[in-house]
Parts: C-alpha cells; sequence; structure tokens
C-alpha cells in the first residue's frame, strides 16, 4: 500500500476535476432543454447526497480501502469478486472518457487525425501522471484544475454582448418528468462516478474534513454547471442547444472578433485527464489488492491499453456514444453508484452500532 | 540503455578510488630528521618547487630544524617573519635550550609568531599539510611536527560578478578563494550561529568543501541530508560546485535546475537566512545552495530591495516572459499549421502574404531559425569579447536581413524568434531547460497543434510536480499550496510585511523575529 | 486494415515489454503475471483484431442487450 | 521513466503523418460565399477566393518592380448536388483547399430563398470550420454570383467591402443584419420567422444594402423596404443610430437618432391574446433643418418630438402590416413572448401562430425625445 498522504485542498481539486471531467461533451442536461437548471439543481443535491454516502462509508471504515471494505463487509470471496466487477466499471468508465474527448476533439478540430492516435497519446500522458503516484496527481490537479473556472469565466465575459436572459422560460414546459430524468442521469453522470474517490479517501491527511471537502466539490461543480448552463442558454437558446452535437464548442465559436476554442480543448483535458487518472488508478490499485501485489504500478500499463482498445472497440459511431451516454448508462450504474455503497453503508452502521454497544456492555 | 551507461560509469569510478595517493605513506613521522628529509624528497621526487630549508645551530650542531614547503604556496615575506627569522633569532640567542623537547616546546609556544599553525603526528599529515601550502617545521629528535600557515593570499580581486548583474545592492561577489568567501559571508552574519564545516572531498584534489547554514533556522534534517549525499561523493576531482551540484541532486534526469546557485553575497545571505543550507568549494566563486525550487528562477535579489508594487510587476513579467520563451513558437506553428479557424481575417491575410514562397514548412523554418538563433548565441559566449561586435553583426544581417530577402524565413518568423530570444535571456535559471523544451513544444505543436503543446505542457507539469529538491517539492509555494508563502512567489509583498520565513522549507524557527517557539514541522508538512 | 492501430499497439507492446522486463528482474510472484498476461493479451488481441476490420460485437452492446432483456430499458 | 515517455511522445510524430496539418499557403481564403438554385434543382455555390500576397502587394507597396501585378481576388461558381458536393467538386477549377473560416458574407440567391433555405442551412451549420458570425444577405433581382463579381474601388476584397456596408447599418438602420448564427437559432423556431437582409447590385463597382427579406416557414415571402425596415428594427431593438426625417413648416428637419429602446408585448385576456404592444423609446439631437422657422422655445421641442413619435409610429405601422396583412409572418417574435409566458397557450396554438398573429389588433406606443440641436440655434435661412 502506497503511503502518499493528499491534503484536503488537493482532495477538493481532485473532485472537482473529475465532477468536471468529460460532463460538458456529453451532457445529460440537454434532455431537459429549458428546464435543465432545475435538473442541474436536483441533481446537483442529489449527488451532494451520493458523495456524502460514500464519504461516510469511508469514515466508517477507517484506513481501509475500497477493497478491504468489500472483503470486510460482505466475506472474501464476494468482496474480490464485486471488487473485481469495480475494476471492469472503472476501466469501462476511463474508456468512455477517451473515447468523449477523441470523439470531440475529431470532431471539432482535428477532421483528419485519427482518433487511435489521439487517445494514445493523451494515454501516454496519464500513464506518466498515475505512475508518479497519486500525491503527484494531486499536486497537478491542484495547479491545473483552478485553470477550468477561469476559463469558463473567461468565454462567459466574452459572450456578455449576445446574452439574452430571459432565455431559460418558460419553466416546466414539458412537464417534470424530463427534468426528473435528465436530473438522475446528471447524478449517474459525473456525481455517481465518485465512488472510485473510495480508493483514494484512505490517502487524505485530515480525515475528520472527508465529508465537508466531498460536499464542498460536489456542489462547487454544481455551481459552476449551472453557470455554463446559463451561459449556453442564453447565448444560444434552447433549439440550438438541442440540435447541437457539442454545445461548449458552439459557445466558444460565437465570441466575436477571437476564437477560443483551443482553450476549451485545455479545460476538457485537465477535467478529462483528471478523471481517467483516477479511474485508472483505482482500477490499478483494486486489482492489485485483490491480487496480493505490493504495488498498483504493475497493473496501470496493462489496464490502460485495455482502456484503450476498449474505447476505441466499444462504439461503432458517435450516435451510439450519446445513445449510450442517454439510455444505457444511468441503468447499467445502479448497481455500482447506489446499490452495492447502500448495502456497505447499511452493513458498516450495523457494525458500528454492535462494536459500540460491545464496548458500553464492557464498560 | 541508460541504465547501462550509469552502470559502466559506476565500475569506473570505484576502481579509482582503490589507489589513493596517501596509500604507502600512512605512517608516524620519524625522529630524526634526516629520515624526514629523505623520506620527504622521496615523495615530492620530480617536484621542484617543493623546498627543505634546514637551519642548524648549538653546540655540535645538535639541534637541527627542518622547515619544509612549496615555493608559491606560501608566502615567503611571511615565511621569513614569522618562522625562519624568529627560529633563527632564537637559536641563536643565549635562550636556546639543548634539549630537542624543549627547543620544539619553545619554538612552538613563544617563537612562532603565527596565529594559525597545528601539530602534526603523522607523515600523512605532513605531506597534506605541505600541499596545502603550510610551513612544517620538523625538529631532529622530536616526534611532532609543526604546521604554520604561511598560505599566500594570492587570487582574484573581489568584484561585481558578470553572471548576475543588479542595480541596486551590493555588488561584492565571491572569489575563487574559500577562506575570502567565508570571510564574505560571516562579515553580513554576525552570529555564533552561522556554522561553517569543511570536509575534504575528492581523492585527487583533497578541495575543502564547506557546508554553510545557520543553526537554529536552517532545518537539521536538510542539513543531515546534505551533509550524508556530500559524503557519498567518490570522485577523482572536485574542481566547481558543478560538480557537487550533479552528485547531490535529487533526480539527475532533469532538465530543471534543482540545485541553485549563487555568486552573489548579498543573495546567499538572504537564502541562508530563509533557512537554506548553502555549499562553498575551494576555487569556485558559484556557491550552490539546497533546497532550490522552481519559483526561485525568477526572484533576483533586486525584487527585495526594490518597491513591491515594481518588483511584483517584473516578477509577472519574468514569468510571462517564461511562457513566452517556450511557447511563442510552438504557437505560431500551430496558428499557421492548425488553427486557421482561430485566427481573425486580417492577421490571416497578413499571414498568409509573408508565408507566401516560403520553401520549407512552419516547423522548419522554425526550427532553423532557432537553431541558428542558437549557434550565435552559443558563438557569443565562447568567443573571445573582442571579436564580438563583428559576431553580431554578421548574426543580425544573416538571421534578420538577408534570410527574409531571400526568402527561407518569413518576416513573422523573424520576429517570433527574436522575441523568443529576447524572453528566454530573462530567466537565466532556466535557460538551459526552455531551450530544449522549445523544441519538444515545436515538435508537438507541429504533429497536433494546440492539442500537442497541451499534453506536452501537461507532461511538464507533471514532471514538474514529482521533482524534489532535498525532500522539498519542487513546485511549493503552488503545489502543495503554502498560502504563508504566497507572499513571495509570482508576486511579492513589501520586505516589512514578510514576517515569517518560507514554510516549505520546514525551518525550525518560521518566525523572523528570534525566540519564538518552534512551530510544530509536522503540522506543516502535511498542508 | 488499420494502421495507426497497429502502429498504437506497436507502442503498447514496446510498453508492456519494460513491465515485463521489470518482473523478470524481481521475481514477481505468478499471479501477478498471470493478470497482467491476460490483460495484455486480451487487448492486443481485441485491438488486432479491430484492425484488421474484424470487430467482435462490443461490451456496450452487451450490457445494452442485458439491460434489455432485464427490461429495465425499453 | 521520463525517457520512456519522451520517446513514446516523440515516435508518433515522426512514425506517422501529421494528419490535420495544413500550412497557410496550401489554403485558399475563401472570404464570401454565394449559394443559389439552378432552373434544374441544382445547388450552384459561388466562392470568393483572395489571394494574400497580391493583397499585400496592393496595399503597401503598389506592386513591386517586375513584378506582374495579380490579381487580389477571383470568383468561381460550381454546380453540385448540394453544397458540400459543390465546394469539393469545384476543386476541379480550384488550385487548393477552400478554407471556410475566413467567410465573411454569404449570399443567397433568391431563388433558393423561394424554395426554402433549410437544405442551405445544414451544411453550414455541420460543418466545423463555418464562422459563425458571418453575415448572411439575400440577393434580389440579381444571382449571388453577379454579386461576387463586382469590383468595388472602396476595397480591394468586395466580400470586406459588402461586410461594411452591413455594418453601418448601426449608423443608418435600413436593412437588417443577419449572422449565420441568428439564422440557426430561429430556422426550426415556430416563435419567430427569420429575416434577411436584401442586397442589390448598382453597378459594376458597388452594390446597395438596404430593406430585408421576410421569410416563412423558411421561405422567402416578400420583402420589406428601408423605412418598413429601419420600423422593424425599431421594434425588435436593433436600432442604435438613424436619421429620421420629419416634414416641417417650408422645409424639411432631420432628427439623429442616437439612443433607441424597444420592446414588445402580448396582452391577454381570459387566456387568449387581445392585443399586440409595440413601445419605443427614442432620443436623438437636430441633425438638419431645411425650414425657416426659429425654435427657441421648450414647446417647440416639444411639438417635434411629437412629429417625430408619428414618423416612427408610421414606419412601425407600415412594418407591422406588411408582416401580419400581406405575408402573415411573425417576423418580429411576439411568438417568443407568448412562448415564454404562456406556454399552455402556446402549445395548442403553435402552429396556427401565424394566423393568430395576422389577426390581433396592434398598439404601438412612441416616446421620443429630442435633446439638443447641434452647434447652432436658428436655421440658416430666418423667416423674416
Amino acid at each position: 500500500m502506497e503511503k502518499a498522504r493528499i491534503s484536503s485542498l488537493q482532495l477538493f481539486m481532485l473532485m472537482t476535476g473529475f465532477l468536471f471531467g468529460s460532463t460538458l461533451i456529453i451532457n445529460p442536461i440537454i434532455n431537459a432543454k429549458n428546464d435543465g437548471w432545475l435538473a442541474i439543481i436536483i441533481g446537483g443535491i442529489g449527488g451532494t447526497l451520493l458523495l456524502w454516502v460514500y464519504a461516510t462509508i469511508a469514515l466508517l471504515n477507517p484506513s481501509k480501502n475500497f477493497v478491504e471494505i468489500l472483503r470486510s463487509r460482505l466475506g472474501k470471496v464476494l468482496g474480490n469478486l464485486l471488487a473485481l466487477l469495480y475494476v471492469w466499471y472503472f476501466t469501462h468508465l476511463a474508456s468512455l472518457v477517451f473515447r468523449n474527448f477523441g470523439s470531440f476533439i475529431t470532431t471539432t478540430t482535428y477532421l483528419y487525425t485519427p482518433l487511435e492516435v489521439i487517445i494514445t497519446i493523451f494515454a501516454i500522458v496519464i500513464v506518466y501522471a498515475v505512475n508518479s503516484g497519486i500525491e503527484v496527481v494531486g499536486r497537478v490537479s491542484e495547479l491545473l484544475v483552478p485553470v477550468i473556472p477561469v476559463i469558463a469565466v473567461l468565454i462567459s465575459i466574452s459572450l456578455v454582448t449576445i446574452h439574452d436572459f430571459t432565455a431559460f422560460l418558460p419553466v416546466l414546459e414539458n412537464g417534470i418528468q424530463p427534468v426528473i430524468k435528465a436530473a438522475y442521469a446528471f447524478l449517474t453522470f459525473p456525481f455517481g462516478e465518485t465512488i472510485s474517490f473510495l480508493m483514494i479517501f484512505p490517502h487524505l491527511n485530515k480525515r475528520k474534513n472527508l465529508r465537508r471537502v466531498s460536499a464542498l466539490s460536489a456542489l462547487s461543480v454544481t455551481g459552476l454547471f449551472l453557470f455554463i448552463f446559463f451561459r449556453d442558454i442564453t447565448a444560444l437558446g434552447s433549439h440550438f442547444i438541442y440540435q447541437a452535437t457539442f454545445v461548449p464548442h458552439i459557445t466558444s465559436v460565437l465570441i466575436p472578433g477571437i476564437n477560443l476554442e483551443p482553450l476549451l480543448d485545455v479545460n476538457l483535458l485537465i477535467g478529462g485527464g483528471i478523471k481517467i487518472a483516477i479511474c485508472l488508478y483505482a482500477a490499478s490499485t483494486m486489482l492489485a489488492n485483490i491480487i496480493g501485489a505490493d504495488d498498483y504500478r504493475k497493473f496501470t500499463t496493462s489496464l490502460l491499453t485495455f482502456c484503450v482498445v476498449l474505447s476505441i472497440w466499444i462504439y461503432e459511431n458517435i450516435f451510439e456514444m450519446f445513445n449510450w451516454a442517454e439510455k444505457v448508462w444511468p441503468y447499467y450504474s445502479i448497481p455500482f453508484q447506489i446499490f452495492i455503497p447502500l448495502i456497505l453503508l447499511v452493513l458498516s452502521l450495523i457494525k458500528k452500532n454492535k462494536t459500540t454497544l460491545t464496548d458500553s456492555a464492557e464498560q | 540503455m541508460f541504465r547501462k551507461i550509469k552502470r559502466h560509469l559506476r565500475l569506473g569510478k570505484q576502481q579509482i578510488n582503490i589507489d589513493t595517493i596517501y596509500t604507502g605513506i600512512d605512517e608516524p613521522l620519524p625522529k630524526n630528521i634526516e629520515k624526514v628529509k629523505k623520506r620527504l624528497d622521496e615523495i615530492f621526487s620530480g617536484c621542484d618547487d617543493f623546498i627543505q630549508r634546514q637551519m642548524v645551530c648549538g653546540e655540535d650542531e645538535c639541534i637541527r630544524i627542518l622547515v619544509s614547503y612549496i615555493d608559491g604556496l606560501v608566502d615567503k615575506n611571511i615565511l621569513n617573519r614569522d618562522i625562519i627569522r624568529p627560529v633563527i633569532d632564537y637559536l641563536s640567542s643565549k635562550q636556546a635550550h639543548d634539549e630537542p623537547k624543549l627547543v620544539y616546546q619553545r619554538i612552538k609556544e613563544c617563537v612562532v609568531s603565527s596565529s594559525d599553525f597545528e601539530e602534526i603526528q603523522s607523515m600523512q599529515q605532513a605531506v597534506y599539510k605541505i600541499v596545502s601550502g603550510d610551513a612544517v617545521l620538523f625538529v631532529d629528535g622530536v616526534k611532532d611536527a609543526l604546521a604554520v600557515n604561511v598560505k599566500t593570499m594570492q587570487g582574484r580581486q573581489i568584484d561585481e560578478p558578470d553572471t548576475e548583474i543588479s542595480i541596486r545592492g551590493p555588488r561584492e561577489g565571491f572569489v575563487e578563494n574559500l577562506a575570502t568567501n567565508m570571510m564574505l559571508i560571516r562579515k553580513r552574519i554576525k552570529s555564533p550561529n552561522l556554522k561553517f564545516e569543511i570536509i575534504q572531498l575528492g581523492v585527487q584534489t583533497k578541495t575543502d568543501v564547506c557546508i554553510c547554514y545557520i543553526k537554529g533556522i536552517a532545518n537539521e534534517e536538510i542539513v543531515k541530508e546534505v551533509r550524508k549525499r556530500l559524503k557519498k561523493i567518490k570522485t577523482d576531482a572536485i574542481l566547481d560546485t558543478g560538480y557537487i551540484e550533479q552528485y547531490i541532486t535529487d533526480n539527475r534526469l532533469t532538465l530543471f535546475p534543482i540545485v541553485g546557485n549563487t555568486e552573489k553575497c548579498d543573495k546567499l545571505v538572504a537564502k541562508l537566512l530563509e533557512g537554506r543550507v548553502a555549499i562553498l568549494c575551494d576555487g569556485t566563486p558559484y556557491i550552490i545552495t539546497v533546497p532550490y525550487i522552481f519559483i526561485e528562477s525568477i526572484q533576483t535579489s533586486d525584487d527585495y530591495y526594490d518597491h513591491a508594487f515594481f518588483a511584483s510587476f517584473m516578477r509577472l513579467l519574468r514569468s510571462f516572459a517564461l511562457i513566452i520563451s517556450n511557447l511563442l513558437p510552438a504557437m505560431y506553428v500551430a496558428l499557421v499549421s492548425f488553427h486557421h479557424t482561430v485566427i481573425p481575417i486580417k492577421l490571416m491575410i497578413t499571414l498568409a502574404a509573408s508565408r507566401q514562397g516560403i520553401p520549407f514548412s512552419p516547423f522548419v523554418e522554425a526550427v532553423l531559425m532557432i537553431t541558428a538563433f542558437e549557434l550565435l548565441r552559443e558563438a557569443g559566449v565562447r568567443m573571445p569579447r573582442t571579436i564580438g561586435q563583428a559576431l553580431s553583426i554578421v548574426g543580425a544581417i544573416v538571421l534578420g536581413e538577408a534570410s527574409v530577402a531571400a526568402g527561407i524565413a518569413s518576416n513573422l518568423m523573424v520576429i517570433v524568434v527574436a522575441i523568443t530570444a529576447i524572453c528566454s535571456f530573462v530567466v537565466p535559471p532556466l535557460i538551459r531547460a526552455t531551450m530544449l523544451l522549445r523544441f519538444a513544444f515545436l515538435v508537438a505543436a507541429n504533429f497536433l497543434g494546440f492539442l500537442g503543446i497541451s499534453f506536452v505542457a501537461v507532461a511538464v507539469f507533471i514532471h514538474l510536480c514529482r521533482l524534489r529538491s532535498f525532500g522539498i517539492p519542487y513546485m511549493a509555494p503552488f503545489s502543495p499550496l503554502t498560502a504563508s508563502d504566497i507572499k513571495d512567489s509570482l508576486g511579492v509583498v513589501p520586505i516589512w510585511a514578510m514576517l515569517t520565513r518560507p514554510k516549505i522549507l520546514f525551518p525550525e524557527n518560521t518566525k523572523d523575529t528570534v525566540g519564538i517557539k518552534r512551530q510544530e514541522v509536522d503540522e506543516i508538512s502535511e498542508d | 486494415m488499420n494502421n495507426n492501430m497497429m502502429l498504437i499497439l506497436a507502442i503498447f507492446i514496446v510498453l508492456s515489454i519494460y513491465d515485463v522486463r521489470k518482473f523478470i528482474r524481481e521475481k514477481e510472484s505468478a499471479r501477478v503475471i498471470a493478470a497482467y498476461a491476460f490483460i495484455v493479451v486480451l487487448s492486443l488481441v481485441l485491438g488486432f483484431l479491430i484492425s484488421i476490420g474484424k470487430r467482435p460485437s462490443s461490451p456496450a452492446e452487451w450490457i445494452q442487450e442485458i439491460l434489455e432483456t432485464m427490461g429495465v430499458i425499453k | 521513466m521520463k525517457i520512456k515517455i519522451i520517446i513514446l511522445l516523440i515516435l508518433p510524430a515522426l512514425l506517422t503523418g501529421c494528419w490535420d496539418n495544413v500550412d497557410l499557403i496550401d489554403i485558399n481564403l475563401v472570404t464570401a460565399l454565394g449559394i443559389d438554385k439552378s432552373e434544374d434543382g441544382k445547388i450552384i455555390v459561388t466562392v470568393q477566393v483572395i489571394e494574400p500576397a497580391a493583397l499585400q502587394s496592393t496595399s503597401s507597396s503598389q506592386g513591386k518592380v517586375g513584378m506582374a501585378q495579380t490579381k487580389p481576388v477571383f470568383v468561381e461558381s460550381y454546380k453540385g448536388e448540394t453544397i458540400s458536393d459543390a465546394l469539393i467538386s469545384m476543386k476541379a477549377m480550384v488550385d487548393k483547399r477552400l478554407f471556410l473560416s475566413t467567410v465573411q458574407v454569404i449570399i443567397l440567391g433568391e431563388k433558393l430563398c423561394r424554395e426554402g433555405v433549410n437544405e442551405a442551412l445544414d451544411f453550414l451549420h455541420r460543418d466545423y470550420q463555418v464562422e459563425y458570425l458571418a453575415d448572411v444577405l439575400v440577393a434580389r433581382g440579381c444571382s449571388p454570383k453577379d454579386i461576387l463579381k463586382i469590383q468595388p474601388e472602396m476595397d480591394v476584397i468586395p466580400a470586406m467591402y459588402i461586410k461594411g456596408t452591413i455594418e453601418n447599418t448601426e449608423l443608418r438602420a435600413k436593412v437588417k443584419r443577419t449572422m449565420l448564427v441568428e439564422l440557426f437559432k430561429d430556422i426550426e423556431n415556430k416563435c419567430r420567422q427569420i429575416t434577411i437582409g436584401q442586397i442589390t447590385k448598382e453597378n459594376e463597382k458597388t452594390v446597395n444594402t438596404e430593406g430585408t427579406a421576410v421569410f416563412k416557414d423558411g421561405k422567402l415571402v416578400g420583402w420589406l423596404n428601408q423605412y418598413e425596415t429601419r420600423g422593424f428594427l425599431f421594434v425588435t431593438d436593433r436600432v442604435k443610430n438613424t436619421i429620421i426625417t420629419i416634414p416641417m413648416a417650408n422645409g424639411k428637419m432631420s432628427i439623429r437618432v442616437l439612443n433607441s429602446r424597444g420592446k414588445m408585448d402580448v396582452k391577454f385576456k381570459n387566456g387568449r391574446p387581445y392585443r399586440l404592444s409595440i413601445y419605443v423609446d427614442l432620443e436623438g439631437n437636430i441633425a438638419e433643418y431645411t425650414g425657416k422657422k426659429v425654435l427657441d422655445a421648450p414647446t417647440d421641442m416639444h411639438t417635434l418630438q411629437m412629429t417625430l413619435s408619428e414618423e416612427v409610429k408610421k414606419e412601425i405601422a407600415m412594418a407591422l402590416r406588411k408582416a401580419q396583412k400581406e405575408y402573415s409572418s411573425d417576423i418580429f417574435g411576439f411568438g417568443k413572448i407568448v412562448h415564454k409566458y404562456h406556454p399552455q397557450y402556446w402549445k395548442q396554438t403553435m402552429d396556427q401562430w401565424n394566423d393568430i398573429f395576422s389577426s390581433l389588433p396592434t398598439e404601438i406606443v412612441i416616446k421620443s425625445r429630442i435633446r439638443r440641436s447641434g452647434l447652432i440655434k436658428s436655421p440658416m435661412t430666418k423667416d423674416e
């Protein structure tokens, strides 16, 4: 087990970067059209609660990582099996982010560059980061994540002349159902994916901050998305947003006089990079834990190879990608993001009550 | 591949270590002065600058005294004044004793008028003292000998260093002589807490290397680590602190400087007072300081002497220049060959028109021009100063005028290279790193445009975050964020507002005011 | 035939050769090597299949089908 | 590790090509795009390409000695099934690849507009290079190619010249400036029908941009003249500066409008709309007066303001009447207000909105203020 320590600030930055991730590329909010802001608020609050649950699980099982929690609560065999499933889930998630990023880049700027090449170069940078250890990833995120809101605000300020501030009206045009659906999709992507942080929580140096930091980063990302959503809808109008393949790209192209699109690429590179790095770290650490290897670095390269191949293999075309992210992902994620964590929470609470009971009995 | 080379190098060094020059003379000094003389002549055979002066006196010439030294290393005037004359005076005077032991005692206690002498027992010590410039005085029939410091103080005058020019502040720079350098530091810090620890390094050269720190400010752990790493050095020669630098760095495969060096007294003293450890080396004016973090590269001593607003602006300007000097050619290539959509039309027309008729791709053009510039720079450094003028004229004409007129390079490229060159000189410690990174960025830009640049930039960031200098993260105080140290990073607060020492160095005393209790270092280290 | 894919596989083979060398040097346990080999060989085979244009149906489709048969999504 | 990473990062760069790397000198900068339909239903695409080197030499050194003067601009057209087809096939006649991000103006042909612009917009929206802020115009009475072929004397690049005339609508408010992105926003939107500025050819050297093309459901249905256009722009809050001339005793007076604010509203009663309201606030100075009456009393200004309001009201009423009665097309965007504030009603009547719009009575409220009289107070010719 790595003896790395990350500070609360680093955890906050990592989480924020992770949550920002590739969410802008495949925005689950779009389906709610004008009411996206409602969906963001509902999903954001739900996401904060979910993160609270994950943090509580980590706090109830101090200094244990996810695999150890699974093993101690569910037994060795079942625990290992579930951990193996999670390895798949994180690898899958990482490859999806790769694909989203690659699709975005090849659609908007690099029309003739093959998808594989962009993904591979991205992967090499990430393997360098992950092999440097979670401490280094934390430090890098501390430097780079603050760039994300800065760029978002920069683009928004440049667009201020063409805003239509009533664009989000009317409220609840199509009823509450699409909003709830979008909010749920938003909950599973990106908030539920932070289950991978259960592998990183043990590294936090001040454990008492854990819940506060997670909730804070979830809320600030919700705020950021709200801001970006209002920017997009006021600049483009709901019709346009629904039509566009990649909304943030169009927003950045609209700025009069200059085109800030490369900045947007940087933003997505940072967010996506942190997300993939965390997923890869979580997957390889879990695998190392299951197999009983002492160092997760032994598996980073191989898992990354698999991620890259999977990311190319997984979809045939871009519509499949969108369809999957909208329709299948939220349901596919239920067991990983909600069922198993809730079971763990309940089991941990029971265990804790028991120990406190026995403690009091002994006294 | 590299590992193999390293292994070979390591083997080679070990072989050198076996034959030290001092093996074979590890013996006590003989009592008989003739034997001493003969042995020394044997050891220094072929050294015509080795001189032995014998003085004989007393009844039956029973008192015989031998002074051995190396001509040129000792100051003859001092030698005559402090040793030869008093000894002869004493011997020819009436108080002279007959007993060699008493004579030796007498000479030691009240004849030799030097303040700095040492008693030695072995031949090895005697030889070492002789080669380091002492005169060694042997008395026949006595086992001990007296090494008197009569070193000549010849060397360069203290003057302003050429490499680090400052507009304001002291102009004294270090010189090659270790004692002078120590004096220069001591002169500025009048405190017994300023410690100098001298050790000898280099099997052949036996160079004096001195660890300098302020006890109570510098972290003991770092001092210990410096000692440990210095002791590990096994090499033939230490000719410059550059040698030491390469042995003690944390990461040998990095482009970035993770050990600092300076030639300016005031700068070094400021660093010592911040809690850094300095390593001085005899024979070089460059003194290295550890730990060294990234932000030190854009700091200059002028920043602290000047008004804080101006200094902060200069800091920002320097960081901007650093980015420009790394990225500008790459940005140009990316713009011209990838991101046509980004360029406004008017600029586009200018760009396209200036590129018209150029046979090379922007990448090749950039590489050619930058290489030409680097050559020019290198030639300017190596060349005798008198031809400098000619070179700059040739360079200006070739780079600026002729290449454009001949249609080899575009106008804009010349401007880009010129701006890059100017910017690269703004941050001297990073010139080397920038020079190579610039090419990496160029290749990336030619391959994937801005995306490629971002990839390489992120890789560089990761590398920077990985680096540590004596355990201190290189990118501190930004990552890990140390809020109290931001005061002296991209901006700088006035000197009266700098209440605490840099926490990132875990100084023993974080407060500048002396006497306040030591802070909890562990707590800081976790932040 | 997808040459880019081939090139990329080559890069990853180089990367894994480094790892394997380290494993041999450090006398790694059989379980680790087995797991490693499984992942790498699986991805290389898949990559090869994709590069010669015989793309097997992807996990995305499997998962979608499973969920459809379970009746979770329409 | 580091070495490995560096090698691996550089390796692909050396081994493979640079796919998207296109040198600036290998592309043709397209400054204007003309799209029209031919008689047989195919698309005719016209491009105006500039030659940067020639531009530089004409603008700076007026042609070096011994160098042949090349034309800075050339115009080509090609007939194809779709826009992209025509654009790509055009390379049979054009040497380098056509680069669309520098497009300044897009000129649509009348025939294309009559048959619907939706299909033309798809390509422009889908292609990653097209500049969203390009100005769109409809050519009236001639083909786009005719307009792109002019050789203006004011600017070497015709596209820049045309864009300039469109941009100065800020000063005159007689043509509606439409950027491509606005079309994307409104084309499928039932709340507001699209309108595009109109361009006509004056002679071989100049064009005229005045008036507006009115569309209904993506098809050209008619035109607004320059005064109707101004009325339309007043309502939609697009007037920044303009000159309005009002008749006075013994002459005319021109008012320079410096500031104008337009607002629309749909009044609802019992869940259905019963009136369209338009409010315009404007502010101006006297720019010119050819009459003879001495202006000195504050009350003079009040009467002037009344007359100005009447004049503006007339223009707005003209535009409104045309939109309602003649074309039955909600170009003002009243539907947006209904959509935003009365979504239930909008849902039911979305498809008939244009008819409802045409049948609604209107109310126009103009508030105008005249502040200053310029450098002189009295007219040059006084009424003795």
